[in-house]
């Protein structure tokens, strides 16, 4: 049988063997789950290279599917985030109800990213894409909270996307009568006008909706928060970036033929760099970590955007590359916040204090994320930055580059109150009993997280599988070397050209580390944060000092005005007129036979008069 | 003025029939009631008659009568007119009615009466202690408390110069000054 | 060479030499003496010049200046405030009152002796004492540092359960972090 | 190999001398300020004996693992700019480990070390130092933006991201950035004001209101080395200055003179002015400076 359908069936037999597993004795239906992610990422990572195809008829419709470089890189993310994901949720998931739905639906996930990946054709790539909808819809209701206002926001905006994408294909199956990616590419510059603007918007939509954009983002933060944590880091991580993948096939393939795409492209990095801006904004605003990610999230995907909205060399490979590494960190950070609920119950900055000495890897793991998050030097979310600045510059998008800036600077509030608020603080009584999360929990995130060091280090890795995805998406090959022409790395390719800095960095450290140990070494000793300068009062036990309510206020003071509108009013405002619409409806259709019967009349002497009129 | 205060002492005597006054000159005008009027008089006050100023609640000590006195004074913004109700309490049985309700800030003050000198507010919410920190003496403003006898009891003292000369004179010869003449009566 | 006692001696003389020189004063401004500190700190009688300079919290701070009277309450909170103070550390009593109780020598709430709670380095004595008496206050306590006898920390130190028993004798209700050097 | 043995000497020969500097330049600020008020004022190197008292106190405490290393994260940062910052203009022992871009590097690295201090000031557990640290934050945010507008703006008039280039521009055409992109240079020491944190800028330690909030709770050595980083911070950014608008310096006496001219703007700004507010002065860099960077931008488009 062939690799890929084997991959396909194991997902496939694993979903549903998992979920009536649910009934099995604990560790073996974990085993299960385990395996099923396991053995066919291993199998694809091992026994699969790029040009493998596998074709099937079915229903008279031509299937392909195929492994290109380009969704090669993109399975490098889903793999590297879904394992450890999946070793995370086997622990931070034990004992709650519905196991074997979760395991299910977590493993359809990877499934249909992984057949997105494949498809080479518009037909399964739909239908993968609905199940990767419908499964995610699942566990975002999985807890069954507040199903009617986050669910039904995510299921109507994901419905739109799906919807726009379906009639996409229908055109193009209209046009071309052939249902394959490459045969859209290969006609689209033949096409009109209209259809050539009108294709594009609407896979963008579709697309968009999945990627957060910002007139379309608003249901990614009820959604992210809503997903149990160890699925979360699948789907911001991983999902999200499926409207990536997707948007740049757009952008490269389509695009690039269309002669004004210059202006279109100019909108999608505007609209990036706008969400980027907001996402970050509200996510200062935060008091839930989840929501602080998650808004995080849609700032961080607004990078993405840019660099791959401007599309030059080195801004694509940006945008990838922080795709990449946005996988990581975000897929540390959300595992995070799922240790600290699951050790804590609560996941409230306002709550919780003072945890850095009780899980002291858990924080390790929070620190080298957020590092790269900020994207400060020695981490891998530098790299990223520094090439989205450098290729914003060489590209004259000046105002770009400061509407970015803004927001990564910004990022740095949000990012320390996401350290302060679990970590750092008080140390209070109430929070005593909690100890650090079980090994399987801490060994994903460290794993993840020093990833992010590794490839801020040595990006080479990365961008090897970058370079070769963006010569298959068609960009000029240059003997494998395109990241030349960012000044950060240097002659030899797989380091940075900083690495003699970042030596200098650590043997300054670690100078001054000694210096600070060593210097009376002996007078100096650890206190606990009761004992800190209050003006000589002694803090009572039950005397909260903590600085955690309102906690960016004067920033908030400042850029009142920018954070008065929200897209959501703009929703409800529409949501409410549709449903005065509707309203409406409903006074036509009574329910009653006879009014019923009176419409079918008067249908038919319409019918009747305008036959006589036009027709006649 | 004058016909404010009788208007006032009119008023009052028809609803307390046993509250006592005493006119003073000026702005001023004292009640004497029974304890149990207290929270009605001032109520009455606030509500009907416009003194919607607390100013202060005092309290002084009669030893020798074996009472405590408690002064409220409120004030009238729109008559301009201070008016004193006094009542007195038993000094063994030192019971009051708290007032709390009816202005917030009284609160303070009975916090510090309750302190100074162990008068029971009845429903006082005010658990912790206000000013003596740690505090397991008797009230110390009663005037039967010996506050020097228990501070010489209670703290060291530095044992004062004993021959007690008059170091003045030094200093003027240090210094070459003279005396001013209002001062010289404060030397021994 | 370290170890060497002449080379000691030479570091001892130049540690000494700046911290006579650079003293960051904690003023604990309880009573009227507060009042004497802007005028000795800014314009007109310039402490900055000779090095006397505020500091903003204990830890940051050389010199506790106790400017007047201390109850058995603010005397807890100096207490706390002393010990949260770091090595080399000295205190300044401020006012007759620190000294023996001054105008407040009757009161059942206020301390009379300082040194009994405390280890002070040097009195500044008045009622108050005008701003030339502070400086020479500082004056006095730079030329103790400079010849090494401002010991006052060490004193507190070997003899700390006196001292302790003294606090506690006034501070009944002692719920306060214990000693902790 | 002897250039590289050349390059660590004189990049240690630098940190010294930026920390004598910056020490020396603060005890100068001190003193200008003392006199403006009619005072005499501490001696100018009142700052060596400040450091050297804190540098010999015996003891010294910490709240945690991340406390402790806060001071030593400040360290980097502030060490690593004057690296980078080029000291004096073609000079082998001077030149440092500038490379290509290292403008938008520097933009990065400047953040890293108030945001570790940040760090170590959150592990403290005292609220002034977490609000010292969110009010330092949110003014980073709001000087930020002119500042970068105003590196925008040379970079896109001379197409590079290099300072060794901006200074060999300003030596081949002869003028001074500051006179031929001055808007820019309004714009970027508008900025400079924030950075300096004098006041009206000074929310984050303000002593009266947040007993010198994240520094707090350091004392002695933590202290000491604060407060070194700081001096040689300081001077970084002022060579920064220098190197970016008024063409670099090819002998020390010229860098002394022009780095002190700079450093005067903000002190000499901050002598007469008192405290603003947070949200106020992030809208004063939302005001005004955020202006003349636009002018700088759309001058360096017409140009």
């Amino acid at each position: 049988m062939n690799t890929i359908v084997l991959i396909f069936v194991i997902f496939l037999g694993g979903a549903i063997l998992t979920y009536f597993a649910g009934m099995l004795k604990g560790i073996l239906k974990e085993i299960l789950f385990l395996a099923t992610v396991f053995v066919p990422l291993g199998l694809f990572y091992t026994q699969i290279s790029t040009g493998d195809t596998f074709n099937i008829e079915l229903a008279g419709f031509a299937l392909k599917w195929a492994i290109t470089p380009f969704s090669y890189l993109f399975a490098l993310i889903v793999i590297s985030v879904a394992t450890m994901a999946a070793v995370f949720a086997v622990s931070a998931m034990r004992g709650t109800k519905n196991l074997g739905f979760f395991y299910a639906n977590f493993i359809l996930t990877i499934m249909a990213m992984m057949g997105i990946l494949f498809s080479r054709d518009l037909v399964s790539f739909f239908i993968f894409w609905e199940i990767m909808t419908w499964s995610s819809y699942l566990m975002v209701v999985y807890r069954g909270e507040d199903v009617q206002k986050v669910g039904i926001k995510y299921f109507i905006f994901s419905a739109i996307g799906a919807y726009a994408m379906l009639m996409a294909i229908v055109i193009v199956y209209n046009l071309t009568g052939s249902m394959m990616i490459d045969t859209l590419v290969r006609a689209y510059p033949a096409f009109d006008f209209n259809m050539q603007i009108l294709i594009p918007v609407l896979l963008l939509i579709g697309f968009g909706v999945k990627s957060a954009l910002m007139p379309l983002h608003v249901w990614a933060p009820g959604a992210y928060s809503h997903a149990p944590m160890a699925y979360t880091s699948v789907f911001s991580g991983a999902l999200s970036k499926m409207g990536i993948y997707g948007m740049v096939i757009v952008l490269v393939s389509l695009i690039s033929y269309f002669p004004q795409g210059h202006w279109f492209r100019e909108v999608i990095a505007w609209m990036g760099g706008i969400t980027a801006v907001m996402g970050t904004l509200w996510a200062i605003k935060q008091d839930d970590a989840k929501k602080l990610l998650a808004y995080s999230s849609v700032a961080q995907l607004g990078y993405i955007i840019v660099g791959v909205g401007i599309g030059t060399p080195l801004a694509m490979m940006s945008g990838l590359f922080l795709a990449f590494m946005h996988a990581l960190f975000k897929g540390t950070l959300f595992m995070v916040v799922g240790t600290i609920e699951k050790q804590t119950g609560t996941t409230n900055f306002t709550e919780v204090t003072g945890l850095i000495r009780k899980m002291p890897w858990t924080f390790l793991a929070a620190l080298l994320s957020i590092i790269a998050l900020a994207g400060i030097p020695p981490l891998g979310g530098f790299i990223g930055k520094w090439m989205l600045y450098e290729s914003l510059m060489s590209s004259e998008h000046y105002f770009l580059v400061i509407v970015i800036f803004f927001s990564s600077t910004a990022a740095f509030l949000y990012c320390y109150k996401f350290l302060f608020g679990f970590f750092l603080g008080q140390e209070e009584k109430e929070w005593d009993y909690v100890k650090e999360a079980p090994a399987l929990m801490v060994i994903p995130m460290l794993v993840l997280s020093f990833a992010t060091f590794v490839f801020g280090v040595f990006p080479g890795l990365i961008l090897n599988p970058i370079n070769e995805a963006m010569q298959t998406l068609g960009y000029a090959n240059t003997q494998g070397h395109l990241w030349e022409m960012s000044v950060i790395f240097n002659d030899w390719g797989n380091q940075v050209a900083m690495q003699p800095i970042i030596y200098a960095i650590i043997a300054i450290f670690l100078f001054f580390l000694i210096f600070l140990t060593l210097k009376s070494y002996k007078n100096t000793r650890y206190v606990t944060t009761k004992d800190i300068s209050s003006s000589g009062e002694v803090p009572k036990e039950h005397e909260n000092l903590t600085f955690s309510i309102n906690f960016m206020q004067p920033f908030f003071r400042a850029v009142e005005p920018l954070m008065k509108r929200q897209i959501d009013k703009y929703y409800n405002g529409f949501a409410n007129g549709m449903e005065a619409l509707f309203d409406f409806t409903r006074r036509i259709y009574t329910g009653n036979g006879q009014t019923y019967a009176m419409y079918v009349v008067i249908f038919v002497i319409i019918l009747l008069l305008l036959k006589n009129s036009f027709f006649g | 003025m004058q016909e404010i205060k009788e208007n006032l002492i009119q008023h009052i005597k028809t609803q307390f029939k046993e509250a006592t006054e005493k006119v003073y000159d000026g702005n001023r005008l004292d009640f004497t009631v029974d304890k149990q009027c207290i929270p009605s008089i001032l109520t009455y006050l606030k509500d009907r008659l416009g003194y919607i100023h607390l100013s202060h609640i005092a309290c002084v000590d009669w030893l020798e009568e074996g009472k405590f006195e408690i002064i409220f004074i409120v004030w009238s913004p729109e008559e301009k007119m201070k008016v004193f109700i006094r009542t007195k309490i038993d000094r063994d049985n030192a019971v009051m009615p708290n007032i709390d309700m009816i202005w917030r800030q009284a609160n303070t003050y009975e916090r510090e009466m309750r302190e100074m000198f162990g008068i029971e507010f009845i429903g006082l919410e005010a658990p912790d202690e206000f000013l003596l920190e740690d505090w397991e003496g008797p009230p110390p403003m009663r005037r039967d408390f010996d506050t020097e006898a228990y501070a010489q009891e209670t703290f060291w003292h530095r044992p004062g110069r004993e021959d007690a000369l008059d170091v003045r004179e030094e200093i003027i010869k240090r210094s070459r000054e003279e005396i001013p003449d209002f001062a010289k009566k404060y030397s021994r | 060479m370290i170890n060497d006692k002449n080379s000691q001696k030479i570091v001892d003389i130049i540690q000494n030499w700046s911290r006579k020189h650079s003293i960051w004063v904690l003023a604990y401004g309880t009573g009227c003496g507060a009042i004497e500190i802007p005028p000795t700190m800014t314009s007109r009688y310039d402490a900055e010049r000779l090095g006397v300079r505020g500091a903003a919290t204990p830890r940051q701070a050389d010199v506790l200046l106790i400017t007047g009277y201390l109850t058995t309450k603010t005397l807890k909170r100096v207490i706390r405030v002393y010990e949260q103070m770091q090595d080399p550390k000295y205190v300044i009593g401020f006012g007759s009152c620190t000294i023996n109780g001054g105008m407040y020598y009757d009161s059942y709430n206020t301390i009379k002796l300082l040194d009994r709670y405390l280890p002070v380095d040097v009195y500044i004595n008045g009622c108050m004492p005008r701003p030339e008496a502070v400086l020479a206050g500082f004056g006095k306590l730079q030329k103790l540092i400079a010849e090494g006898k401002a010991t006052g920390a060490t004193k507190y130190k070997e003899n700390i359960e006196w001292y302790k028993e003294n606090q506690k004798k006034v501070i009944t209700n002692w719920v306060m972090p214990d000693y902790n050097w | 190999m002897d250039s590289i043995w050349y390059k660590i000497l004189g990049a240690i020969v630098t940190v010294v001398m930026a920390f004598i500097v910056g020490l020396t330049y603060m005890g100068l600020s001190r003193k200008i300020t003392a006199r403006v008020q009619n005072r005499k004022g501490p001696p100018f190197y009142q700052n060596f004996i400040d450091a050297l008292k804190l540098a010999s106190k015996t003891s010294a405490i910490h709240h945690g693992f991340l406390h402790h290393v806060g001071p030593a994260f400040m360290m980097i940062t502030s060490i690593m700019s004057v690296m980078i910052v080029p000291i004096l203009t073609g000079d082998q022992w001077f030149s440092n480990l500038n490379f290509k871009g290292d403008l938008i590097f520097l933009l990065y690295i400047m953040v890293f070390g108030p945001l570790g201090m940040a760090l170590g000031a959150g592990q403290t557990g005292n609220p002034n130092s977490a609000i010292g640290v969110t009010r330092g934050l949110s003014q980073m945010v709001g000087f930020e933006i002119p500042w970068v507008m105003a590196l925008v703006a040379l970079m896109m008039q001379y197409h590079t991201t290099s300072i060794v280039d901006l200074i060999n521009v300003q030596h081949q055409s002869g003028t001074w950035l500051m006179f031929s992109s001055p808007f820019a240079f309004i714009a970027a020491v508008l900025a400079m004001l924030g950075m300096f944190r004098y006041s009206p800028f000074d929310i984050v330690g303000a002593p009266t209101e947040l007993a010198s909030g994240p520094v707090s709770e350091n004392g002695g050595k933590y202290l000491f080395t604060l407060m070194s980083s700081n001096s040689i911070f300081a001077f970084a950014k002022l060579t920064l200055y220098v190197d970016l608008f008024l063409g670099g310096a090819s002998n020390i006496p010229v860098l002394l003179l022009k780095t002190f001219a700079i450093y005067l703007i903000p002190m000499l700004y901050g002598i007469v002015s008192p405290r603003y507010r947070t949200e106020q002065a992030i809208r004063y860099f939302w005001g005004w400076p955020l202006f003349f960077g636009i002018l700088a931008i759309l001058h360096a488009t017409v140009f």
